[in-house]
């Protein structure tokens, strides 16, 4: 038997290979010039600019035997993570100079991880849904290690590749038990064969289910399996921990929303109540031990639960308006996000990282334009407008209510206001104490860069969201 | 609209703000404004009973101060006979009070404050006076009160005249808050606020009925009440007179003008300008006869033992006030309204010639130390007996024929408790003979009792001072002039006068009736008096024993029946108290605030639990997710 | 009958060892008994007509990956791993949690239905060989998932070399050009 | 399409807040200069409103309107009616004085205080001028920053947890109103535009919901009783400016958005919710007056004195005739104009003597006579002595609600009565008794305070005696409302059955005649 | 013929040891290895299921969990090493620096 190889359309995973060329020629680039830093930054804008723009110009196909969709939900989702590498990319030049970071392997490390994001939001099989997912895993638990002097650095990668690979040992027995149900690992497939054969209500099928869902909760780190965020976050090297906070997470929701709404489309009811639950608890979790954070990194570990909580709103809709939701508010998220981690890093110097929340004190008086700007990531993450932040809560806010989840809802709210306490904590060491210490921040251009970037994305969306929302909902059209 | 009618109230309004504005750079000159336009004031009231007299009335709008739906008041004048006797009565009494003052107030600091707030009182006064509606009235109400409370503090820095003035504010708002319930139930029941079309419809409200809160009560009695609690408030009837004794705080010459002739005269007015409600319920007549009754004796028995000369002459207005009141209540409007006008200038006269002997005995106003001022003060000391024989209703001086009428039309009248009110009438007009020339003889009669330096500088006040006791002498002895009864030749002139606003009395006594009870009550005046010749002139040892056989009647007495500790005790103490510990610790600070802030403290209590679940220990966190996947798994069983 | 009896033996093999494995104070007696559960795995693969992935689990599993397992063993102090406890300090909810999940697991076995069937049945995988068929899959429906692989196994390369090597770096970055920040 | 003069109001103070954040920090007279000239010239184009407003029509006007959020039909849309044209020229009024009050009382961060002042000027005309739901939420949140910041950073000692319970307070509750807003846009046909949702009709159980949910929001800022606790603090710890915005314009949006939103979106809840809201104005009235008796703070007095007084503004409200509705939106430009002179009062008063407690003080007037004059003439504008604007708000939401339910207004007017206790009391702990030799050489008011007061002044006698020119903005626009909260432009019919009042045709409208009677 | 079942339920049963194996252990290598018999559940599953469903999807689906494998342990055997390096420790209950 003689099977003809068929080379598949390379078109609609060309922004990907392209991504992985140019991961490779970073590695060689730091191979040949190891003292131009850089142009590894540089080379890493252009591609993620230059990606970008590719993205958007992306037709909708598919490829390898629809393993690899290209859709605006998929590009929406890309553009995410690449926005997320960019903005990392701008913060990483001061933070890895001052932490004495190699620059080439963190690069193309962050491009690899990329690449598996992408993967994910592409993947409509599981198969490819867990190697991509397993590719950006592996990239991150390397870079959350790469301060090998660093016991906390180490500490946070193990930590983080064992509950990972836990995770992805619970997902794959999850996968395992969906495709003996259905034969299948084909999302769509797998929809299709579970309405035929009327098997949604089978007890195994909705543990393979449940399996799968909590590898990816643990992927977005939605409590209960939100322990490795704190730590994580804690010890990973900050810029690090910007990016995880954004692209990882994007990513992981990309999945999420694609499996819920490809593949279990029909079994909304049983999972919009459990993902309400898992929403609420990781509000719940998120904004209340947040409260009492002393360290910033570990405080913004703490909201970013809490974000994912709400992110789940959208999702637990199960409409193509509350993924749209969901979308919008990653993407909001990821410029206030990375704009709080920016000035986390603006702060850190060679002597004192200065992540402890009492460090904040006086920062208006010392440094009032970084304080400023914390001020309004800070509103932001908190949701009050004008800021995007606001913009992306009220749309989840919708699309949970107008599928009638109105106690999610109500409960949800009042957590937003718990949440508002600790992000105004922020916001009154840094107005209303003095300075503890006299220190000049140093803005490196690509900071600043990164900051223009998330203060103009939070402001600008917040006042002018108009056709970036359009952008989000037309996404969802085909769904 | 006639200018003359503008300028009654506004000129004193301009003399307000120009001497409030820049009084301080006039300072001992500014003086002038305030009391060249009272007497323009008073020219034009003057002129204004004339108009009124030849029939001619002004019913007219200003402008509409509030609309609001179908609700309309305007800013308007009513020119009738009532107002044009209370115009002269304030304008006249004003214009001498203000002469006074320049003697008075001489070197005081704020001597153009003073002024200011005199003119001031004067404008709020005649507005009140003049509104054709009854939201102009209660403007004018309120203003009197503010006046007065400002006049009261003037010695602000006194802890007890700052007290006083807030005491008659707040005592005031609280029968204002009858007042302005009336307001709205005239409102309700009329849809306007206006004088005209409610009197002239108020017979259809006769037999109707008002229903709040379960309790029904006939309308008009209703409405008379509510009025009438503003009454009691302005005019310190029972149980709202405490604030007017205290308010002798304040300068004398305010206590003649506001406290005894003109402000406290408003609760009168007001019962009197709205007769056709009040004669629409009986009960309400009786209510107000009653009060008047008790008020009247109560108060009288008080002034009998006070040594301070001032609040003598404060409950004896409260207890005039209160004949004022019986006669309202026995519907014998304009005789209450001639009380009033006799009232005003006896009275009036009374505190001027205590001011005068203030000002003589260098502000001391206790009686005790006194005594003999006659040789010393002559014109203070005719001007004051002219006034104590008014007072005390000896024939042919004005308290005489204005008191007379109120207690026979009480005896005759048809409310119920008329011939109560007769009964008290006499026995308080025997009280006040007594208490009157108690004081006379103290004052102005035996040894002086005070200090050697005192009796060094006693002499004559100033003539600024003198002519107008002398002025207002006249007025106390010639005001009944105008209400000589037919029973002694006279014509009844007030009573014709008055009758088309305030109507026909009942009914009249005989006059035989009028006779006997004429010789009753004088002869109890001469009683009063002659027990004071007695008590003060011929045996001074003879207070001091009865003090000793009825000391509870006398400590009763003396303390004013004890009704300031009795409001302190039972009202101010416990509100204060209540606000303390009640409502601030316990219900705000414990209860609301615990609540506000103790969830946050539960939730940091429970964050930082939650916070120890993060133990750091990898193995736990794995066994949580473990568990959390049987939960999820057990979930989706539970959901199929 | 004797697939079945063969079945048997191996899975009480592979239950022995497996808990053997993770129960053993010495962690080289656990590679060693993860090892044999390795090759009776891979028995079982056999019987399931996947000798291709027999192999694999026999090379890759239990001669690569174990042998590094090993490697790092042997890294690390033995001698001292002898004397402390297996367990952590509070293992009893793990335990919990874990029977839990194995309950759960087990308890659905019962409701599983097997799904669509596919195009290569036994006959056909035995007739192309199983190897030939993987090849055959894998370059053609699997190519992505393959080449996704390939590049997992690139990070693993990149991954182990960061993180492996002492870091020549950290002198580098102390050197001439370490400051980026503007002043 | 007319000049945007709204969005000109909107935007002026905010761009200038801007400017001023790009000014140099080291001449601090120049951005006070700067500030006054923004909020002068803001004042200014508020006067066209006055002229150009059409009193007979209830439509809006000065609408902009352009599409905004197209995805959920979010509008920019502006406009004025009767009911809020006061507020826009109020809140550029008193932001002026705010400015000349904190001319030398904030010595720290002069340029960001004035910033925060004026973006708060922004977002506060924003919250009046808006018509799309979600427009007005954004800048009913966006306040807050400004708010925050301005009681955190430049208030008292205890200025943070001030701030903080304030913000949390507020936020609260307007996340509830979001979660209601949000439920009204999608049963109420997928619109933000109030107008249109007014012309509704929800179902009666929806709406009983909804208006809870509002009343999370508007009742803390009102704030009514129970939810008050918040206000004491914040005035107390805010710096004199904060404390006049919020008590001159801040706290009058909670009852604003009652009357915009509660009752026309939700008719059947506001009728079916009247007593329950009664009832909580008149704890609140009571309960405000009655605890200013304990207060020793002077700020906490004046704070707790207007949840009183502001019970009074939702009785008017809700007692729902023509009287109490106007009244009560006469009595926030009111309390407005009194508690804000107040608050800029003791503010200058506290400038000198750095102490709040009023046992410190005694006999001021003999030093201070001039401002002893104004701050007389505020007690009794807050004590509502008539001729001034006092009054006529308190009297006509009395007369109102003695129409609707007799018993209410005879329990409200007990509040008169309180709040001439506390407040003379308080005035004569402060200005009388005998001289505190401490103060012996106070410094009299100087001019800018003067000038800072003159508008107050004036107010509250313009008011007081000229209410019409402000009641004939609102007639036609509350009449509106009435009809479509109760069916009825005038309002629920009134509970004294009393029918006299049809047999009077020329009852009270102003008796223009003069009367010769001859006898 | 053995039923599927008999596969299921010894893949489960292996799947609980691992996870057993992972929860309770202190030393870290352990740890891996007994995400190495979790993942062996797996493959045994997906195996045992694709030889009853007539399919190679589990087949090759096993190959790349393999490979993931192979990976994973080279990443996590190094990261062990880096930490051992640095702390000279393998046990997990000696990392717990980053809680609260």
């Amino acid at each position: 038997m003689n099977m003809p190889f068929t080379m598949p359309p390379l078109g609609p995973i060309m922004p990907e290979i392209l991504l992985v060329c140019v991961g490779l020629i970073l590695i060689i680039v730091d191979l040949l010039y190891p003292r131009n830093r850089e142009l590894l930054s540089q080379l890493t804008l252009l591609a993620c600019v230059g990606l970008i723009a590719l993205l958007f110009n992306q037709k909708p196909a598919s490829t390898f035997g629809n393993m690899f969709i290209v859709d605006p939900y998929s590009i929406f989702f890309k553009v995410i993570c690449l926005i997320g590498l960019l903005m990392t990319t701008l913060l990483s030049g001061q933070y890895l100079s001052i932490e004495k970071i190699r620059h080439g392997e963190y690069y193309s490390l962050m491009i690899f991880s990329v690449v598996g994001m992408m993967i994910m939001a592409s993947a409509a099989d599981l198969i490819v849904i867990y190697l991509g997912l397993e590719l950006m895993a592996l990239s991150v638990y390397c870079l959350v290690g790469l301060l090998k002097d660093d016991f906390r650095s180490n500490e946070a990668a193990v930590k983080y590749f064992l509950m990972g690979g836990f995770s992805s040992a619970i997902l794959l027995f999850g996968i395992s038990l969906l495709y003996g149900m259905t034969g299948t690992t084909d999302l769509a497939g797998i929809a299709r064969y579970c309405s035929e054969a009327g098997i949604l209500n089978n007890p195994a099928l909705l543990t393979g289910f449940a399996l799968v869902i909590s590898g990816f909760c643990f992927k977005v780190g939605a409590a209960p399996f939100h322990f490795w965020t704190p730590d994580i976050y804690h010890g990973a090297p900050t810029s690090m921990t910007a990016f995880m906070s954004v692209a990882p997470k994007a990513a992981g929701f990309a999945v999420f929303g694609r499996f819920l709404m490809t593949g279990f489309p029909e079994l909304h009811e049983q999972w919009g109540t459990i993902i309400a639950v898992i929403a609420l608890l990781s509000m719940g979790v998120g904004n209340i031990v947040a409260l009492s954070q002393t360290n910033i990194k570990r405080m913004l570990a703490y909201s970013s639960i809490a974000h994912a909580g709400y992110a789940l709103l959208g999702l637990l809709a199960g409409t193509s308006e509350g993924y749209s939701a969901t979308m919008t508010y990653l993407f909001i998220y990821g410029f206030m996000n990375m704009g709080a981690f920016a000035i986390v890093i603006l702060l850190c110097s060679a002597d004192n990282r200065r992540e402890s929340l009492e460090d904040y004190k006086g920062l208006a008086k010392s440094n009032p334009m970084a304080a400023f700007l914390m001020l309004i990531f800070m509103f932001s993450l908190t949701g009050i407008p004008p800021t995007a932040g606001f913009i992306g809560k009220f749309y989840l806010l919708k699309a949970a209510l107008a599928a009638g989840y109105t106690y999610t809802v109500i409960i949800a709210v009042i957590f937003s206001a718990i949440s508002a306490y600790f992000y105004l904590r922020l916001v009154r060491y840094m107005y209303m104490d003095d300075p503890q210490e006299e220190f000049v921040a140093q803005y490196s251009p690509g900071l600043t860069a990164a900051l223009a970037l998330s203060t103009i994305g939070v402001i600008g969306m917040g006042i002018l969201p108009g056709s970036f929302l359009n952008l989000a909902a037309r996404s969802l059209i085909g769904f | 609209m006639p200018t003359y009618l503008l300028i009654i109230p506004f000129l004193p309004l301009f003399s307000f703000v120009f001497t409030f504005l820049f009084g301080k750079r006039l300072g001992v000159q500014s003086h002038w404004l305030p009391i060249i336009s009272v007497v323009i004031s008073f020219c034009c009231a003057f002129y204004a009973f004339l108009q009124v007299k030849s029939g001619y009335h002004i019913n007219q709008d200003l402008y509409t101060w509030i609309s609001s739906g179908t609700m309309s008041v305007s800013v308007g004048f009513l020119l009738d006979e009532l107002t044009s006797v209370m115009l002269i009565v304030v304008t006249s009494i004003s214009a001498l009070v203000h002469i006074y003052s320049v003697g008075y107030m001489k070197g005081e600091d704020g001597y153009y404050r003073f002024f200011a707030f005199l003119s001031l009182f004067t404008f709020s006064m005649l507005m009140l006076v003049l509104g054709n509606n009854f939201l102009q009235l209660f403007f004018g109400w309120e203003a009197v009160g503010l006046s007065s409370y400002l006049l009261i503090g003037f010695y602000y820095e006194k802890v007890s005249a700052a007290d006083a003035g807030k005491k008659a504010f707040i005592v005031n708002r609280i029968g204002d808050f009858g007042f302005i319930l009336g307001l709205f139930l005239i409102y309700a029941s009329f849809g306007t606020l206006h004088y005209e079309p409610i009197f002239a419809h108020v017979d259809q409200i006769a037999n109707q009925t008002f229903t709040m809160l379960g309790i029904t009560v006939n309308l008009p009695t209703a409405i008379a009440l509510l009025l009438f609690c503003g009454a009691i408030g302005k005019s310190a009837q029972l149980p709202l007179h405490v604030w007017l004794p205290d308010a002798m705080e304040g300068p004398t010459p305010v206590s003649a003008l506001i406290h005894a002739a003109t402000m406290v005269t408003a609760g009168v007015f007001l019962v009197a300008r709205c007769n056709p409600v009040f004669s629409l319920s009986m009960t309400a007549l009786n209510v107000i006869t009653i009060v008047g009754s008790i008020t009247c004796l109560f108060a009288a028995t008080i002034a009998l033992t006070q040594t301070d000369i001032k609040r003598v002459v404060a409950y004896s207005t409260i207890s005039q006030l209160a004949y004022m009141f019986i006669a309202c209540g026995v519907g014998a409007y304009s005789a209450g309204v001639f009380h009033l006008f006799t009232h005003a200038y006896f009275k009036a006269l009374l505190f001027l010639g205590c001011g005068s002997i203030i000002l003589g005995m260098h502000h001391e106003q206790d009686v005790k130390y006194m005594g003999g001022l006659k040789k010393y003060m002559p014109i203070t000391y005719w001007t004051f007996l002219l006034a104590s024989l008014s007072i005390s209703g000896v024939p042919g001086f004005a308290g005489f024929f204005s008191k007379d009428e109120i207690l026979a039309m009480a005896f005759v009248s048809n409310v119920g408790a008329g011939k109560f009110a007769w009964f008290i009438g006499t026995l308080v007009a025997g009280m006040t003979a007594f208490y009157s020339f108690r004081l006379f003889f103290l004052i102005f009669h035996g040894d002086f009792r005070g200090t050697q330096e005192q009796k060094d500088h006693l002499k004559e006040s100033p003539r600024v001072v003198t002519v107008p006791l002398i002025l207002l002498a006249v007025g106390a002895v010639a005001a009944g002039n105008f209400g000589i009864p037919a029973v002694i030749g006279g014509n009844a002139n007030w009573g014709h006068f008055l009758e088309p606003v305030l109507g026909h009395p009942h009914a009249h006594p005989s006059h035989a009736i009028e006779l006997i009870l004429m010789i009753i009550s004088v002869s109890a005046g001469a009683f009063g008096i002659f027990l004071a010749w007695k008590m003060y002139m011929k045996n001074p040892g003879m207070p001091q024993s009865i003090r000793e056989r009825f000391p509870i009647l006398y400590k009763l007495s003396f303390n004013k029946y004890f009704v300031d500790e009795m409001y302190g005790f039972s009202i101010v103490k416990p509100v204060i108290g209540f606000s303390r510990h009640v409502i601030l610790k316990i219900i705000d600070i414990a209860i609301i605030e615990n609540i506000v802030n103790g969830l946050p403290r539960i939730i940091g209590r429970v964050s930082g639990s939650m916070r120890k679940v993060q133990d750091g220990l990898v193995s736990h966190y794995l066994a949580y997710m473990c568990g959390g996947v049987v939960f999820i798994i057990i979930w989706m069983y539970v959901g199929a | 009958m004797f697939n079945q009896i063969l079945f048997l033996y191996c899975a009480v093999v592979i239950i022995t060892t497996g808990l053997l494995a993770v129960r053993f104070k010495n962690p080289v007696y656990s590679v060693l008994a993860v090892l044999v559960l390795f090759f009776h795995m891979a028995g079982l693969y056999l019987l399931l007509n996947a000798e291709f992935l027999a192999a694999i689990q026999i090379i890759v599993y239990a001669g690569a990956i174990l042998v590094l397992y090993l490697f790092v063993v042997f890294l690390v102090d033995l001698r001292q791993e002898l004397t402390v406890e297996r367990f952590i300090a509070n293992h009893r909810f793990g335990t919990i949690a874990s029977i839990g999940l194995g309950g759960c697991l087990l308890a659905v076995i019962p409701f599983f239905k097997l799904g669509a069937k596919g195009e290569y049945p036994v006959e056909r995988i035995e007739q192309l060989t199983h190897t030939k068929a993987m090849g055959f899959e894998l370059y053609s429906t699997y190519l992505l998932p393959f080449e996704v692989a390939g590049l997992i196994l690139l990070i693993a390369v990149i991954g182990g070399l960061v993180l492996a090597r002492k870091d020549r770096g950290e002198a580098d970055n102390s050197g001439t050009d370490s400051c980026e920040v503007k002043k | 399409m007319s000049f945007p003069i709204l969005s000109l109001l909107i935007f002026l103070p905010i761009l200038g807040g801007i400017v001023l954040l790009g000014m140099s920090r080291e001449n601090e007279k120049n951005v006070k200069v700067m500030a006054l000239i923004i909020s002068l010239l803001e004042f200014v184009f508020t006067l066209p409103l006055w002229f150009a407003f059409d009193k007979t029509t209830y439509h809006m006007q000065f609408v902009e309107r352009h599409s905004w959020i197209s995805l959920f039909n979010i509008e920019y849309y502006l406009g004025l009616d009767g009911i809020s044209i006061l507020f826009v020229m109020l809140s550029a009024l008193v932001t002026i004085l705010c400015v000349l009050v904190s001319w030398n009382s904030i010595q720290t961060k002069v340029k960001e205080f004035f910033v925060a002042l004026l973006l708060l000027e922004g977002a506060m005309i924003g919250v009046f001028c808006a018509l799309d739901f979600f427009l007005f939420y954004i800048f009913w949140e966006a306040m807050l920053i400004p708010m925050f910041l301005l009681i955190g950073v430049w208030g008292g000692p205890n200025r943070i947890y001030a701030a903080t319970k304030f913000f949390l307070f507020t936020l609260v509750g307007s996340l509830l109103m979001l979660v209601g807003i949000i439920t009204l846009y999608i049963k109420g046909g997928n619109t933000f535009d109030i107008l249109a949702l007014a012309e509704q009709d929800l179902p009666v159980r929806l709406q009983l919901i909804l208006f809870w949910g509002f009343f999370a929001a508007f009742a803390v800022k009102v704030p009514m009783w129970p939810v008050h606790t918040w206000l004491p603090d914040a005035h107390t710890e805010a710096p004199a400016a904060g404390s006049v915005v919020l008590a001159a314009i801040l706290i009058k949006m909670g009852a604003y958005g009652f009357l915009r939103f509660s009752m026309p979106i939700l008719p059947d809840a506001t009728t079916a919710m009247m007593m329950p809201m009664l009832v909580l104005s008149l704890i609140g009235i009571v309960y405000g007056g009655v605890i200013c008796l304990a207060q020793t703070d002077l700020k906490r007095l004046i704070a707790y004195s207007s949840v009183s007084h502001m019970g009074f503004v939702t009785l008017g409200i809700f007692a729902l005739n023509t009287q109490s509705v106007e009244g009560g939106i006469l009595q926030m430009i009111n309390h407005g104009v009194v508690t804000g002179a107040l608050f800029l009062g003791i503010g200058m008063v506290y400038e000198r003597t750095h102490t709040r407690k009023i046992s410190d003080y005694g006999g001021l007037a003999t030093n201070m006579p001039v401002f002893a004059s104004f701050f007389l003439l505020f007690t009794l504008a807050s004590v509502g002595l008539p001729g001034t604007n006092g009054f006529i708000g308190e009297f006509l939401i009395l007369l109102g609600s003695f129409m609707t339910k007799p018993w209410i207004a005879l329990v409200a007017s007990s509040g008169l009565i309180i709040g001439a206790w506390y407040m003379l009391w308080l005035y004569q702990r402060i200005f009388f008794n005998p001289v505190n030799p401490k103060w012996n050489r106070i410094k009299e008011l100087e001019l800018r305070e003067i000038v800072a007061f003159m508008p107050m002044v004036i107010l509250i006698f313009w008011i007081g005696l000229f209410p019409n020119t402000m009641l004939d903005f609102m007639h036609v626009s509350v009449a509106h409302l009435l009809e479509q909260v109760t069916g009825n432009p005038e309002g629920v019919a009134s509970g004294v059955q009393l029918a006299v009042t049809n047999s009077l045709d020329s009852a009270g409208h102003g008796v223009q005649h003069i009367q010769q009677i001859s006898h | 013929m053995i039923p599927l079942s008999w596969y299921m339920i010894l893949a489960a049963i292996l799947f609980s040891i691992g996870t057993y194996g992972f929860l309770v252990r202190r030393n870290i290598i352990i740890m891996f290895l007994s995400i190495e018999l979790m993942l062996n559940a797996v493959n045994l599953n997906l195996i045992a299921m694709s030889h009853y469903l007539d399919s190679l999807r589990g087949h090759t689906f096993t190959l790349f969990i393999i490979t993931v494998a192979a990976a994973e342990a080279a990443i996590g055997l190094g990261l062990v090493i880096v930490l051992f390096r640095n702390k000279k420790t393998v046990y997990v209950d000696q990392i717990k620096e980053l809680k609260g």
